[in-house]
């Protein structure tokens, strides 16, 4: 057997550039988008190079990418790409082939879009899938909504970007926090102790210590060591359980989503901002989730109807305020809307900037 | 074979839609994987239950990696046997996402071969990710996938695997080489990728201008986005053609300037550039018209995350304008000095944003040996609760201070 | 009497400038007074050493009161004997500041015969300050300002003296009665006033409009806004006039809406006004043409204060828009059920803001039966870190959900 | 002798109204700046009630307040009021008083001015002249700024309203938190414990608790129960010494003053706003403060040269950015800078919006 290869890390990527790519490699000029999820970037020595986008559902079998390499091998030279938003990308040179691409793509169940004013894909994480912790399904929630909203991702008739995120815990693995709208399992029962297990498999000083808001003590259990929860200080974050395996939060019946919105990372305009919540808990409701893509088309197209051009989610909204946000939207604000953590006292409105 | 996949009326009906079913995926996998078609049945019942039937993972992984694998078990090993182990493999993806149809075909063969045969094209880190799979399959996988050029990515308290955008490989807007900046440090920390030593995960990205195509500001500890010192290019043409296409330049450009440093008169778009904020709207909405500047580089900000425990944070300037250049040496030795001070001082599962804001920015800094720049705070303190360091002794003269 | 000055070459070069001179002022007080005479001497050597001779205050007032006088001694008693006490006392100014003649006089005939003739018109908090009075002098002071209609101020742990801008007396921008509420407020908690039982000190400012001319939002537990909430008074008339004298509406008026809801196409000026902000921007630049709306009141916010000891707060939106009414009972019994759970669960030296912010605002509202409302804060939260109240229970239908 | 009088409250302002006020009384209509210091306000009745407002040391004699007095008989019928900025206005009906009073106060050295985009009096505190606590004093500084900057006073030639304010110890009595400028006086050096007073005067509990820092802990000193406090932990902010006399941090060699800007009050335009630091200190120089007041005039005047009208200090700033503030001004940026306190992260530049 040949000898264990470690710590060779991942290929150079220039393997696996295309020519063009390589021939042009920091010598693009300019870039145009010719229509939804088709895009031309030329460079200053003339070439040209079109980029088509096909949407993804990310958890992709073996099959499909070997469908897709088919594809890139028919069209393109066998070379293709796939996005920070996970959905796969052909760069073709030669224009003629950019429709039979796209019908080629259309016949697998794949449409083209994303680029431009318009909704891509939905960043998300594992949920019931894989993951221990998910108060909610990812794939499904995404599903729905992608069904729902496919005009937006296949047209450019949006203000500006649209940028939906999914993260099936606290945990955020989806990095929701900055996202135009962000779709976050929650829990909202505290931890059920196993004290049995507890015991056995847990640290009870880092258990205590994993509590943001000293709910946790150390307690006595029916004679032996364990902890218990101070019900009314848990705000459900789960931070225990990652900690402890035998302190759950799962609970179908509580379980659910939570909607926030007007987050963005890019630093166009506004510099990056957080999402905030609109939506405190929508049961989970399954196969279809119909109240979140609800709540969600909802909320796209108020913003698709009263921003103005180029205005993001979060952008409009700070321009007419939130007090407006709610009455627009028809959201009740309630108390959980209001900050209660570190820094809420920033968060409360210091001045009399009010729109009746 | 068909008659072999588990009945699953509710998962079913998400194979309905216009967006591409994750649920027809796993069917596709399903048809060769035993694995995959009890992960079916399990996730129908998740789907009927409204919870998930997976385990805290026990720690598993590939010999003298800490990290690369995330261990999964089933919490119904009876019902569903093939899914008892389910564990991901993080498969460190090569810079850009660029590939082969020839190399996916490879990766597809190891899979199919000892795996589930779904896969995350990609994780939200950036990795390739193997969804499921037994311990057993770990070693082989592995000897597989580095014959075939592939390594394993991170997980754990480690460097996690860097991701970039496409940057100058596709993008006119690249203010530095992204894709070579993020081989080489994927390639200089290997050691710190495969073995975790750290208080917490350690995230590159690498973003080749303001508009941050891989939500670096957000989503990871350091954070390395392109921007420009010099004027921005404009080609005058170009925006008069713009104006005659029947953009309203000044509502739409100049309207939305965060430095309100642009000025349009209907013939001539003037730009102040000593006060522009970089934030590439006029670039990015006149492509043909506006370029960054030549003097191109980077701007180095540290610290974003996800929520858990103390609120999430954005990344924050460390060093406002940084020059890449091969082999990136004083970039490294400035990480490697933060990384230093926070495995020396930082508590367990705390992030090194989390970290300066316990310790101060300011005594971070001094530990680190890193120049102080007004660029790194939005503005100065509000509030009067200065630490001061130096102060006159009795027997000084007026004019020298002293420190502690 | 010149002679009888001490030496004080220091603050004598403050006597020189434009600006009138305090030096003076408490040179011309000590003309008559051995008290001011000393309370030179004394700052005149706190000039050479750069440092207060003041010692802290015990306590000291009038009989059956407890704020309204700080106690102040020297810690040079024996070099400067008739400053060794040097009170002051606090004495409720009328509302907006307004005096006759007449009124300053008998004020001045009191402190003259038996303070040391220095006042302050007026302290930061409002009051009319006299500065500089032995223990012995407070009782006869009390009942000849008393006697005279005036009475003490606040201080301690108390509500403190109430002030407000000038208001409908002399503003067109008043959208309430700031003098007439000010009274009342005064009046009708005369007993906080002079008797502190309050975990600390709580005051009241009233501005009648977004301008704030008394800094309420800054410095005041209670700020008292005037606002309005149907569209702006636009003299079209007017805003021709503006434009024809040269004014640049554009750049100036509309160009610094912060609610971006104005237009100008160089004939009309157009206001939407279900987005103005309220700012007072452009009311107060073209006084003539616009005035705030006819449907008028206030905006009550609460929590400002200095930095001690968890920085400083600025107020805070609780009523959107309140009409007042005197005798503007719902205000006030909305201020006693605050009183009230601060009193019982405040900690000692804690201010309302700062007490806000321990328990949260949600848990403080619902304690005062206070209607949440969006527009108090400035956006909702963003962290995920939320107290559900309610849940199912297990044999709850889908329907219900239950409260704690 | 007469009953005792308790808790009668101030006079009814009513008494004091000028008959004018009394029959315009929320009848306003407009009002124009005539010249510095002199404005018009025209009511709906036609009525015209000119207001001249003249600069105060605000710390008066009662010989003072009677030469006001006379003043007011002489010219508006014995009427005049006090500005929430101390300073003192003469209400007059007839327009041909404007011009004697002004003369007659010029005499008394009383410059007229404040009105409009100029700089008003300096809202500030008691400093050595009164207080137990001060690092600085008040008047004095004042005075010497106010001197020097009279010319913005008795002008309207700033871009807009400019505010300061001194407080001579953080409990910030001058409520400085939100101006222009701010002058702070601050101690740099941790309380000098008189273990022997302290354990007469004090209680060590409530010392302990008072420090945001918990630099403060009980300790026994010669056989005796007292406190001891951690140097490197006090932030100098005096609130022991508040608590308890026998802490003082008074310092003839390290306290003297910081300088704040940036801040605003009013509601117009931007939300009102902190000041912030800019100079973390200045030594104490009486009687003039010479480094104080150029350092004040030095950013005076490049505000003035470089913001556009109706900017206020914190406005432009915010426009150009800090980071330009400072090269600007030449002040140079210190770890002092970097707040540390509950929120700092929320002062970190979190976006690349940078001006090189
Ligand atoms: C391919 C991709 C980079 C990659 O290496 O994978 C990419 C590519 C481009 N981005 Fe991006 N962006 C990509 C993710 C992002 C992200 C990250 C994310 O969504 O998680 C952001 C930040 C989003 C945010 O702010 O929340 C992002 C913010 C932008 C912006 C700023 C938009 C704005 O107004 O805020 C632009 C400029 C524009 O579109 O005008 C931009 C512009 C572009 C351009 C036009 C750059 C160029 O000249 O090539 C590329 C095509 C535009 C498009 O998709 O509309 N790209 N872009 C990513 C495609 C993801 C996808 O499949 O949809
Ligand atoms: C697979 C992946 C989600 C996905 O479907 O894409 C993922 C999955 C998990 N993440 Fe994550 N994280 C993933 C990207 C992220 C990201 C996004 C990113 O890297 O851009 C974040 C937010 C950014 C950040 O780092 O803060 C993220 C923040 C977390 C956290 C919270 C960390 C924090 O400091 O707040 C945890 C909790 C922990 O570390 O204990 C976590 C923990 C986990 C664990 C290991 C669960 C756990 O508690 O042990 C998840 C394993 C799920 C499973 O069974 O497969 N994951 N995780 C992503 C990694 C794929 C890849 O390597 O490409
Ligand atoms: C006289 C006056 C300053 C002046 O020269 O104008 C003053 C003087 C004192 N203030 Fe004040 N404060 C005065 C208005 C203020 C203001 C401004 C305001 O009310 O608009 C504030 C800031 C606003 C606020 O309330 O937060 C103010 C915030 C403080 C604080 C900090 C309180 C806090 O919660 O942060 C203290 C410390 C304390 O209460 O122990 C304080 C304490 C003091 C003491 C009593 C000193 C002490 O620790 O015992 C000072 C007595 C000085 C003396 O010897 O004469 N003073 N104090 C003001 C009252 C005059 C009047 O009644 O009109
Ligand atoms: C007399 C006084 C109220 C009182 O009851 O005593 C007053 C009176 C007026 N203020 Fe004021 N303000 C007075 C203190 C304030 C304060 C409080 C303070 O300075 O501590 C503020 C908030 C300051 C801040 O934001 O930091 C204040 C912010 C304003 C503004 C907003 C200016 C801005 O652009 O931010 C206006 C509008 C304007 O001037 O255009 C205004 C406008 C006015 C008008 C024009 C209102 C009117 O129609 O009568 C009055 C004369 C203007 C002037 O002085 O330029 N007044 N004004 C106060 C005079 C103090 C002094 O002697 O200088
Ligand atoms: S967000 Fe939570 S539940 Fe979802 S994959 Fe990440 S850790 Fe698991
Ligand atoms: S879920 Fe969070 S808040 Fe609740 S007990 Fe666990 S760690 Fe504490
Ligand atoms: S971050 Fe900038 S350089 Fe990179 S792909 Fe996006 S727009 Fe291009
Ligand atoms: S990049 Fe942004 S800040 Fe700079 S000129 Fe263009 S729009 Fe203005
Ligand atoms: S706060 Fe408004 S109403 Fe009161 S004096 Fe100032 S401008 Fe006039
Ligand atoms: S008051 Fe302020 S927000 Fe309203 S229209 Fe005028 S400038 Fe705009
Ligand atoms: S600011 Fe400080 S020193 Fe000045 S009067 Fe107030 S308490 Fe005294
Ligand atoms: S001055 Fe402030 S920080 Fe220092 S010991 Fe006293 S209370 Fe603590």
């Amino acid at each position: 057997m040949a000898e264990r290869l470690t710590d060779i890390g991942p290929p150079h990527y220039e393997k696996f550039l295309p020519p063009i790519v390589k021939e042009n490699y920091g010598k693009w000029l300019y870039h145009e988008v010719l229509k939804p999820g088709v895009m031309v970037h030329v460079s200053e020595s003339g070439a040209k190079l079109f980029t088509i986008r096909a949407g993804s559902p990310r958890l992709i079998s073996t099959e499909k990418i070997r469908n897709y390499a088919d594809l890139a091998e028919k069209y393109c030279g066998g070379h293709l790409r796939f996005t920070s938003r996970h959905n796969v990308e052909f760069l073709l040179t030669d224009e003629k082939n950019i429709d039979p691409l796209i019908k080629d793509l259309a016949d697998l169940g794949h449409p083209v879009g994303g680029i431009g004013n318009a909704i891509s894909s939905i960043v998300h994480t594992q949920g019931w899938v894989h993951c221990h912790s998910a108060a909610t399904d990812a794939s499904g929630v995404v599903k729905a909504v992608m069904d729902d909203l496919n005009e937006y991702f296949t047209s450019t008739k949006l203000p500006g970007k649209l940028r939906i995120a999914l993260a099936c815990c606290l945990n955020m693995c989806g990095a929701v926090h900055c996202s135009d709208i962000a779709i976050l399992g929650i829990h909202r029962r505290p931890p059920k102790v196993n004290h049995d297990t507890l015991r056995k498999m847990c640290e009870i000083p880092s258990v205590s210590a994993s509590c943001p808001t000293a709910a946790i003590r150390p307690a006595t259990v029916n004679g032996n060591p364990s902890v218990e929860v101070l019900e009314d200080r848990c705000m459900f974050c789960a931070n225990c359980y990652t900690v402890c395996p035998s302190m759950p939060l799962n609970d179908p019946l509580n379980d659910g989503i939570s909607i926030w919105i007007g987050g963005k990372v890019s630093n166009a305009r506004h510099e990056p901002m957080f999402s905030k919540l609109a939506i405190p808990f929508i049961p989970n409701n399954p196969p279809r989730w119909p109240e979140v893509t609800t709540a969600i088309r909802n909320i796209v197209e108020l913003w698709a109807a009263n921003a103005n051009k180029y205005e993001r989610m979060g952008e409009w909204i700070e321009r007419i305020g939130w007090p407006k946000f709610f009455k627009m939207s028809g959201i009740e604000f309630q108390k959980e809307h209001i900050d209660d953590f570190k820094h809420a006292g920033l968060t409360f409105k210091r001045s009399t900037h009010i729109t009746f | 074979m068909a008659d072999q996949l588990p009945n699953t009326p509710i998962l079913d009906e998400l194979e309905k839609g216009t967006w591409p079913s994750f649920v027809k995926e796993i069917k596709l996998a399903a048809k060769n994987s035993p694995m995959s078609r009890d992960l079916l049945g399990l996730l129908e019942q998740s789907y009927e239950e409204k919870i998930g039937h997976w385990k805290h993972g026990g720690i598993v992984g590939v010999m003298g990696y800490g990290g690369g694998v995330i261990g999964r078990y089933s919490d119904l090993p009876e019902k569903y046997p093939n899914v008892s182990h389910f564990h991901t493999i993080r498969i460190n993806q090569p810079s850009g996402w660029f590939y082969t149809s020839e190399a996916l075909r490879t990766l597809c063969d190891i899979w199919d071969k000892h795996g589930s045969g779904l896969t995350n094209m990609h994780g939200s880190t950036g990795d390739i990710v193997f969804l499921g799979c037994r311990t057993e399959a770990l070693e082989p996988i592995f000897s597989e996938l580095t014959e075939a050029g592939f390594d394993l990515g991170g997980s754990g308290s480690d460097v996690r695997t860097p991701s970039c955008c496409v940057g100058p490989a596709r993008c006119e807007w690249a203010c530095y080489d992204t894709l070579a900046l993020t081989y080489d440090l994927t390639m200089h920390y290997q050691d710190e990728l495969h073995r975790p030593a750290f208080p917490y995960k350690f995230k590159f990205k690498m973003s080749g201008c303001p508009n941050d195509c891989v939500a670096s500001i957000a989503r990871s500890d350091m954070s390395i986005i392109g921007i420009w010192r010099d004027d921005i290019q404009i080609n005058h043409d170009e925006v008069t053609k713009y104006a005659e296409g029947g953009m309203n330049i000044q509502r739409d450009v100049v309207g939305n300037c965060p430095g309100k440093c642009m000025d349009w008169d209907g013939k001539e778009l003037k730009i102040e550039n000593s006060y522009c904020r970089h934030c590439m709207h006029c670039i990015n909405v006149m492509t043909k018209a506006l370029r960054p500047g030549k003097d191109r580089g980077a701007c180095v900000l540290l610290g974003s995350k996800a929520p858990i425990v103390e609120g999430a944070l954005l990344s924050s300037v460390l060093i406002p304008f940084w020059k890449p250049k091969p082999p990136y040496t004083d970039l490294k030795d400035m990480v490697e000095r933060m990384h230093d001070v926070w495995c020396e001082e930082g508590k367990a599962r705390e992030r090194i944003g989390e970290f300066i804001q316990r310790v101060g920015l300011g005594n971070f800094l001094e530990e680190c040996e890193i120049d102080i720049a007004p660029e790194m705070v939005a503005h100065p303190r509000e509030n009067p609760y200065i630490f001061y360091e130096e102060y006159y002794e009795e027997d000084d003269g007026e004019e020298d201070e002293d420190g502690e």
